[in-house]
């Protein structure tokens, strides 16, 4: 609560810089299509007709407010909340999208970390592989996976979790190892001192000790999964979902709609995470693991 | 039923506006077919979709079918429902161009993905270079959209004449304001929304069994769709899950592309086809497809279909 | 039963290798302990008190020489589970209250469930702590939580208990409380007890036997048996014999002692 | 069939390889520390060429590396051009720019908490704006040159940087702090001196995952709009040509390309955190 | 110049708000010392040792009373950098060597270079750490670094050394070496010392004057004047005037104690 005034101020500064940077870039198209009229603009004219372009090179912060609303609310009051026009539908199918693909992602991820932890082999050669794998443009090999995964018969909502379980394996990797290698000598070897079998350690020490890191891990992997599900969803023919309503948005110029995807994207973002957070809040602190 | 699948090559329009007619007319079911339509993006190549088993048929245009059949992609034409091409040039008059001579030294948006090639040739038949420069032109990976000509970034933009062209006078230029060179005019047309299937295939008689009567039903699809413009805008619009399309926009584009049918009935001309691929082996230096393609096309299905 | 050997190290080396060359951490140490002895290990910083212990524990295995511990290699009684360590630093896990952390070798050796509240109630008696079985460590000081360490080595009832400057954190009263509660439970039970310790006066307060060491490389340069009776008042401090003793500590430590890097 | 077998084979003998060398004594060596993962992609690289071959993928599918090493050393010269279009101008640019920003932002507010405890949730959830969407908004507002690129590259390097110099800046414990105010320190003195050594390996963290993203944001981009060179727009178009051995090629140079900018930054981490608990290995 | 006060404090109060309550870190603690004095303060944990240090070093401010170091407020003393601190643990900058970091006050401060470098000569001599100067911090010994620490503090050659616990981590050996050398020092210098300590011995064989707190709050219980002669070899630890002062103090320090939460 102590952080919602300066929250407050924050946005309350870009909000009025946006409707600034508003007027500033849709200026020019403004005077075009006035000179094109033939007419003159006063400055209150100019500055009404930049906050109320149809496709503004940057929409003003209302209009993406009230696209978002009655692309959302409005729709939900009317009873409309599943139609094809509604973000929230949208938002449903990359919602679903994200989730399996942060289970999938975050399962592998954990897996994956806990071999390299107990595995020298894998530690050796994976790491590095890893790595590359996260400098490969996505968005060239998606496409290709839906592709392959089509040729087996696998298409829907599989594909999309793929893809963004690919992007979100890479941050729970790095968290969990680092994690799982977290516990200090001393800790390891008092359950050397107990003759502990790996398995024990494993449950007893190693994973307890890694949960502020799972938590830091799933937080990030949870952004990028959601990120993974709108770039899978443009090679599925981008029909459904929050990022076919950028893409199409973006073909036909409607700044305002890809704004309003974005911002429905962004906020689904912050509760996915916000979710991960409270779940983390109050686990460590049963674990007292938090002061 | 029988199932086929058919991959568009973009998002869902009245570009593909027969196709819906003909699943929502039931066309198809009276053939006994269950059809699936799967649409397009920027993203997704048809013929990837195709050779991976993800379709049956798929429309595209015919250079970059070509193109695919040189790269080790056996597909053949079984059907051209568009006569002629909608793609053009637009430009702003106020650049003070009036003709394709006055393009060197100008920016053009061109769109790739295999779309690049009628243009290629066009410039090489022109003389002019791409590679920027005084005498020739800068050529622009052009976006899916026409901000480029709007924002003053490009001289000229590709554009269809159902679409991007309407997208520019929405956003408020005017017809005044623009001057267009039709590729139909220019000489270098190429054919345009054909469907095509994998040439082994064809090997079996159901399948063409099938693609016959799938082919009369789409045809069937599109003299209602020309017929009746508004409604047929209109069963598309229902088949849009993205719900990004407009009234406004689909009935007028559905009224272009009426203009773009008109005189097929669906078989290929093989006049259209020689002078497609006469265009694209002019390409230049570095031509599209180096050899006359054997076998792209045929007219077993169409000439079972419209019998 | 007494005076049978717990421990019998002949002739121990321990080299570390290190990026700046070996380190002999061990050298040519013999020591026999015998069944419920107290003794105390002290020395400089870096003489090898904390290996020579991790080698009876078998967290480090020697170079050359031999050592049997209950009569069989240190890893053998480890897997018979021989020994309770209680390591310097307190070393409780922060996600276990304090009965889960006394519980955690109990459920590792497979204790049934009712066996291991007996002895984590009994624990925690002796070392002063019930009532705080359900805090977790942060909530408790720095002592308490030495305590609870102390409590966690003895749950499981191992005859012989290795302490690594148990009590090095404290302060000087609490250490003398906590001393005395040791000796107690010492006297009480027949264990046998190996001890690191900075602290002449705790040396000699506690021990049977005081070992001191010396470094570079590490080797033992006395053993020093006590002539104090068992019981111990903690006013024996002030007795001569004490006095005797620790100074005759603190000459050996001192002959030990190099300047120019302890 | 043959082919599966190439594969099955060379998963086994690479596997048995890596299991003996990572648990001879030689381990240790920076031979063996090399030797392992090489082999292991090695072994993936065969197992790929068997199974495409095998199981007769089309090559507009997936092509076998053998046709993909053939591409690349075939096409240098445009490799070349791409890779300075899109790594050097888009991906390098944006990503001095958007780090440097980023640090200078951290230590502007980093004087004012509650200019902190406003801008990072905010931050937090700007950066959570997927690029996809970003992308073709500033390629409208940056035009199609590297400028757009290095623009998409800013926004999506600044806001991970700037979360971790700032949660950097805050690593030092009391003591030090308190040591400082013993001396009267002013508060650049404590910053130079203190704070921003202290902070290098959060920094660095934060340099560290922009490396990726700066590569991927510059490709990405130019999915939206490009001049006719760079790595996405040869990717996206010989797609459409079905030049799947292109576009592998490229997939090539960014992986390459991007391992070697993570590699460089970790180097530089290693030098100037070198006193770090995690550097002292 | 003698028995001028340098730190007059009187009826200080000092109380942190916390979330379980205020804790009345210092209650009326009435105390001066004058220069010259080697004052050591002695008593449980959490009896406001530090504390007090900290708020004659002005990185805490008391509540209530007042406070003067130099006749001046402790703010502006420490704005003359009147005072070298020594904090219990060394606190080097890891990314410092061992003379950078000793340099690190001299920069603040603005010495002249070559000035710099002398200096760092200097006390690098004093703490018989000469040639470790280009060693990092971690790579000496815990020992090591506490002298580093201490030489650091007495760089810049501040009358005043405030110095909480500065021995506690070292073994008794080099504990009683560095007494020697702090003794030594301040006999050398005329230096004011403020000094916290939880060893007995350590504050009788060092102190002019003891100071005995207990906790909660915290309070001054006895202050001891030290009978014992400036001049101290090490044996002056075995006189009955020694054993009679720290009989004396330990006496002081049990009355305050309270067992049931160290
Ligand atoms: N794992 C290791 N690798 C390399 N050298 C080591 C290792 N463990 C200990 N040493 C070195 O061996 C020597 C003995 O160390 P040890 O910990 O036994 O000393 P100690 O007597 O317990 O000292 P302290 O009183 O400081 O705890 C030291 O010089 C130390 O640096
Ligand atoms: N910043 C703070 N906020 C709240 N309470 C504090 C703070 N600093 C110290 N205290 C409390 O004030 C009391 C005195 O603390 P102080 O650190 O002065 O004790 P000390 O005598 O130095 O103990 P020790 O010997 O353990 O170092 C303690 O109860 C401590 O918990
Ligand atoms: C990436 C990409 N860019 C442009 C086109 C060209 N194009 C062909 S059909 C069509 C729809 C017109 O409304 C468009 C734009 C394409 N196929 N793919
Ligand atoms: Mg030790
Ligand atoms: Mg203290």
């Amino acid at each position: 609560m102590r952080s919602f005034l300066p929250i407050l101020t924050v946005v309350t500064a870009i909000v009025v810089f946006w409707y600034g940077a508003a007027v500033w870039m849709n200026a020019k198209w403004a005077q075009d299509q006035a000179v094109r009229a033939g007419v003159e603009l006063s400055i209150p004219e100019l500055v009404a007709d930049t906050w109320s372009q149809e496709r503004p090179r940057l929409p003003a912060p209302h209009q993406v407010v009230v696209e978002l609303w009655n692309t959302t609310a409005d729709m939900a009051l009317q009873g409309r909340a599943m139609s094809k026009r509604s973000l929230i539908f949208h938002g449903w199918i990359t919602l679903s999208a994200t989730l399996l693909g942060f289970v999938m992602g975050t399962g592998a991820g954990i897996l994956l970390a806990v071999g390299i932890v107990y595995y020298r082999v894998m530690d050796m050669s994976v790491m590095p592989w890893a790595i590359a794998s996260q400098t490969i443009p996505i968005l060239a090999i998606a496409p290709m996976i839906i592709v392959v995964l089509n040729s087996v018969g696998i298409q829907g909502l599989i594909p999309k979790a793929i893809i963004s379980a690919y992007l979100s394996f890479f941050p729970v990797v790095v968290g969990m190892v680092k994690g799982l290698r977290s516990p200090s000598s001393d800790q390891l070897d008092l359950l050397r001192t107990y003759n502990a079998t790996p398995n024990a350690t494993f449950w007893k020490l190693r994973l307890p000790s890694s949960t502020p890191y799972l938590f830091t891990s799933l937080k990030i992997g949870m952004a990028a999964s959601l990120v993974g599900a709108i770039v899978g969803e443009l090679p599925t023919g981008a029909v459904r979902g929050l990022g076919a309503r950028m893409l199409t948005g973006s073909y036909y110029g409607q700044t305002i709609q890809i704004w309003s995807a974005l911002f429905a994207a962004a906020i689904l973002a912050a509760i996915l995470v916000g979710a991960i957070g409270l779940a983390e809040r109050s686990i460590l602190k049963r674990m007292g693991m938090s002061q | 039923a029988d199932d086929v699948t058919l991959q568009l090559k973009w998002v869902t329009q009245a570009q593909f506006a027969g196709y819906y007619v003909a699943l929502e007319n039931g066309y198809y079911a009276d053939e006994d077919l269950n059809v699936t339509i799967k649409p397009g993006g920027p993203d997704i190549a048809p013929v990837q979709v195709l050779m991976g088993g993800g379709a049956d048929v798929m429309i595209d245009w015919m250079p970059s079918a070509l193109a695919a059949r040189e790269q080790g992609a056996p597909v053949v034409n079984i059907a051209q429902p568009f006569k002629s091409s909608g793609m053009m040039l637009t430009c702003r008059k106020d650049t003070g161009i009036t003709g394709p001579a006055d393009f060197p030294g100008k920016t053009l948006g061109v769109w790739f993905f295999g779309n690049e090639y009628p243009f290629l040739s066009w410039m090489s038949t022109l003389g002019i270079g791409t590679d920027g420069g005084d005498d020739g032109v800068t050529v622009l990976k052009q976006g899916f959209n026409v901000d480029p000509i709007l924002q003053g970034q490009a001289d000229c933009v590709s554009t269809m004449t159902y679409n991007e062209y309407w997208q520019i006078i929405d956003a408020g230029l005017t017809a005044d304001d623009l001057v267009t060179f039709k590729y139909e005019d220019q000489g270098v047309a190429t054919l345009e929304d054909g469907l095509y299937v994998i040439e082994e295939r064809l090997d079996d008689p159901a399948f063409v069994d099938q693609m016959t009567r799938f082919v009369r039903a789409s045809m069937k699809g599109w003299k209602w769709a020309e017929e009746n413009p508004e409604k047929a805008a209109m069963i598309v619009l229902d088949n849009d899950e993205t719900g990004a399309q407009t009234e406004h926009h689909q009935i007028r584009m559905m009224g272009e592309i009426a203009k773009l049918t008109a005189g097929s009935n669906g078989a290929l001309d093989p006049a259209d086809y020689e002078r497609t691929v006469s265009t694209l082996m002019s390409g230049g230096s570095d031509p599209v497809i180096t050899a006359v393609p054997e076998g792209a096309w045929t007219h077993v299905i169409t000439d079972a279909a419209l019998n | 039963m007494r005076n049978a050997p717990v421990i019998e190290a002949k002739d121990l080396n321990l080299t570390f290798e290190t990026n700046d060359g070996p380190v002999h951490a061990l050298k040519g140490v013999t020591l026999t302990i015998d069944k419920g002895d107290f003794v105390s290990f002290i020395g400089p910083s870096g003489c090898g008190k904390t290996t020579f212990l991790r080698v009876v524990a078998a967290l480090e295995h020697p170079t050359a020489g031999s050592i049997t511990v209950n009569g069989m290699s240190p890893d053998d009684a480890r897997r018979r589970r021989a020994y309770g360590y209680v390591f310097q630093a307190a070393g409780l896990y922060p996600w276990r209250s304090i009965r889960d952390n006394i519980r955690l070798p109990l459920e590792i050796m497979g204790f049934p469930k009712s066996e291991q509240d007996t002895q984590i109630d009994r624990v925690l008696d002796l070392v002063d702590l019930r009532g705080f079985g359900k805090k977790f460590p942060w909530q408790l000081s720095g002592g308490m939580q030495q305590r609870a360490s102390i409590a966690r080595a003895l749950a499981f009832d191992a005859n012989l208990l290795l302490m690594d400057e148990p009590f090095g954190a404290l302060d000087e009263i609490v250490r003398d409380h906590l001393n005395e509660q040791l000796l107690h439970l010492w006297g009480s039970t027949d264990k046998t007890i190996g001890f690191v310790t900075h602290s002449i006066p705790e040396a000699v307060y506690l021990s049977t036997k005081i070992v001191v060491m010396s470094p570079r490389p590490g080797r033992i340069t006395d053993v020093i048996e006590s002539t104090l009776p068992r019981e111990r008042p903690l006013d024996i401090r002030d007795t001569p014999e004490f006095l005797e003793i620790a100074h005759r500590v603190r000459e050996g430590l001192r002959a030990g002692h190099a300047y120019d890097d302890e | 069939m043959t082919w599966i077998v190439f594969a099955l084979v060379s998963w086994a003998v690479g596997y048995w390889a890596n299991y003996k060398l990572a648990n001879s004594a030689l381990r240790q060596t920076r031979l063996v520390k090399l030797a392992v993962p090489m082999i292991f992609g090695v072994t993936v690289m065969a197992v790929w060429e068997g199974m495409v071959r095998g199981l007769d993928v089309p090559h507009v599918i997936l092509p076998p590396p053998s046709a993909i090493a053939e591409r690349f050393a075939g096409s240098l010269p445009v490799l070349w051009v791409d890779f300075v279009q899109t790594f050097v101008k888009g991906a390098l640019s944006g990503y001095v720019i958007g780090c440097g920003a980023a640090f200078l932002v951290a230590v502007l507010i980093d004087r004012s908490p509650f200019l902190q405890r406003g801008l990072l949730p905010v931050g937090n959830f700007i950066a959570a704006l997927p690029i996809v969407g970003t992308a073709p908004i500033l390629v409208m507002w940056f035009g199609f040159d590297w400028q757009s690129k290095a623009a998409v590259v800013v926004a999506m390097v600044f806001f991970p940087v700037l979360v971790n110099t700032v949660q950097g800046l805050t690593a030092t414990d009391r003591m030090q702090r308190d040591l400082m105010a013993t001396y009267s320190a002013s508060y650049w003195q404590t910053l130079t001196k203190l704070r921003l050594p202290a902070a290098m390996p959060a920094v660095f963290n934060g340099l560290k995952i922009a490396t990726t993203l700066a590569l991927i944001g510059a490709i990405v981009a130019e999915f939206f709009g490009s001049p006719i060179k760079g790595m996405g727009f040869r990717i996206s178009t010989e797609v459409g040509k079905l030049g799947l051995d292109m576009v592998w090629a490229e997939i090539t140079v960014a992986a390459l390309a991007g391992s070697a900018f993570y590699g460089a930054v970790a180097l530089l981490e290693k030098g100037v955190t070198f006193w770090h608990p995690s550097q002292r290995g």
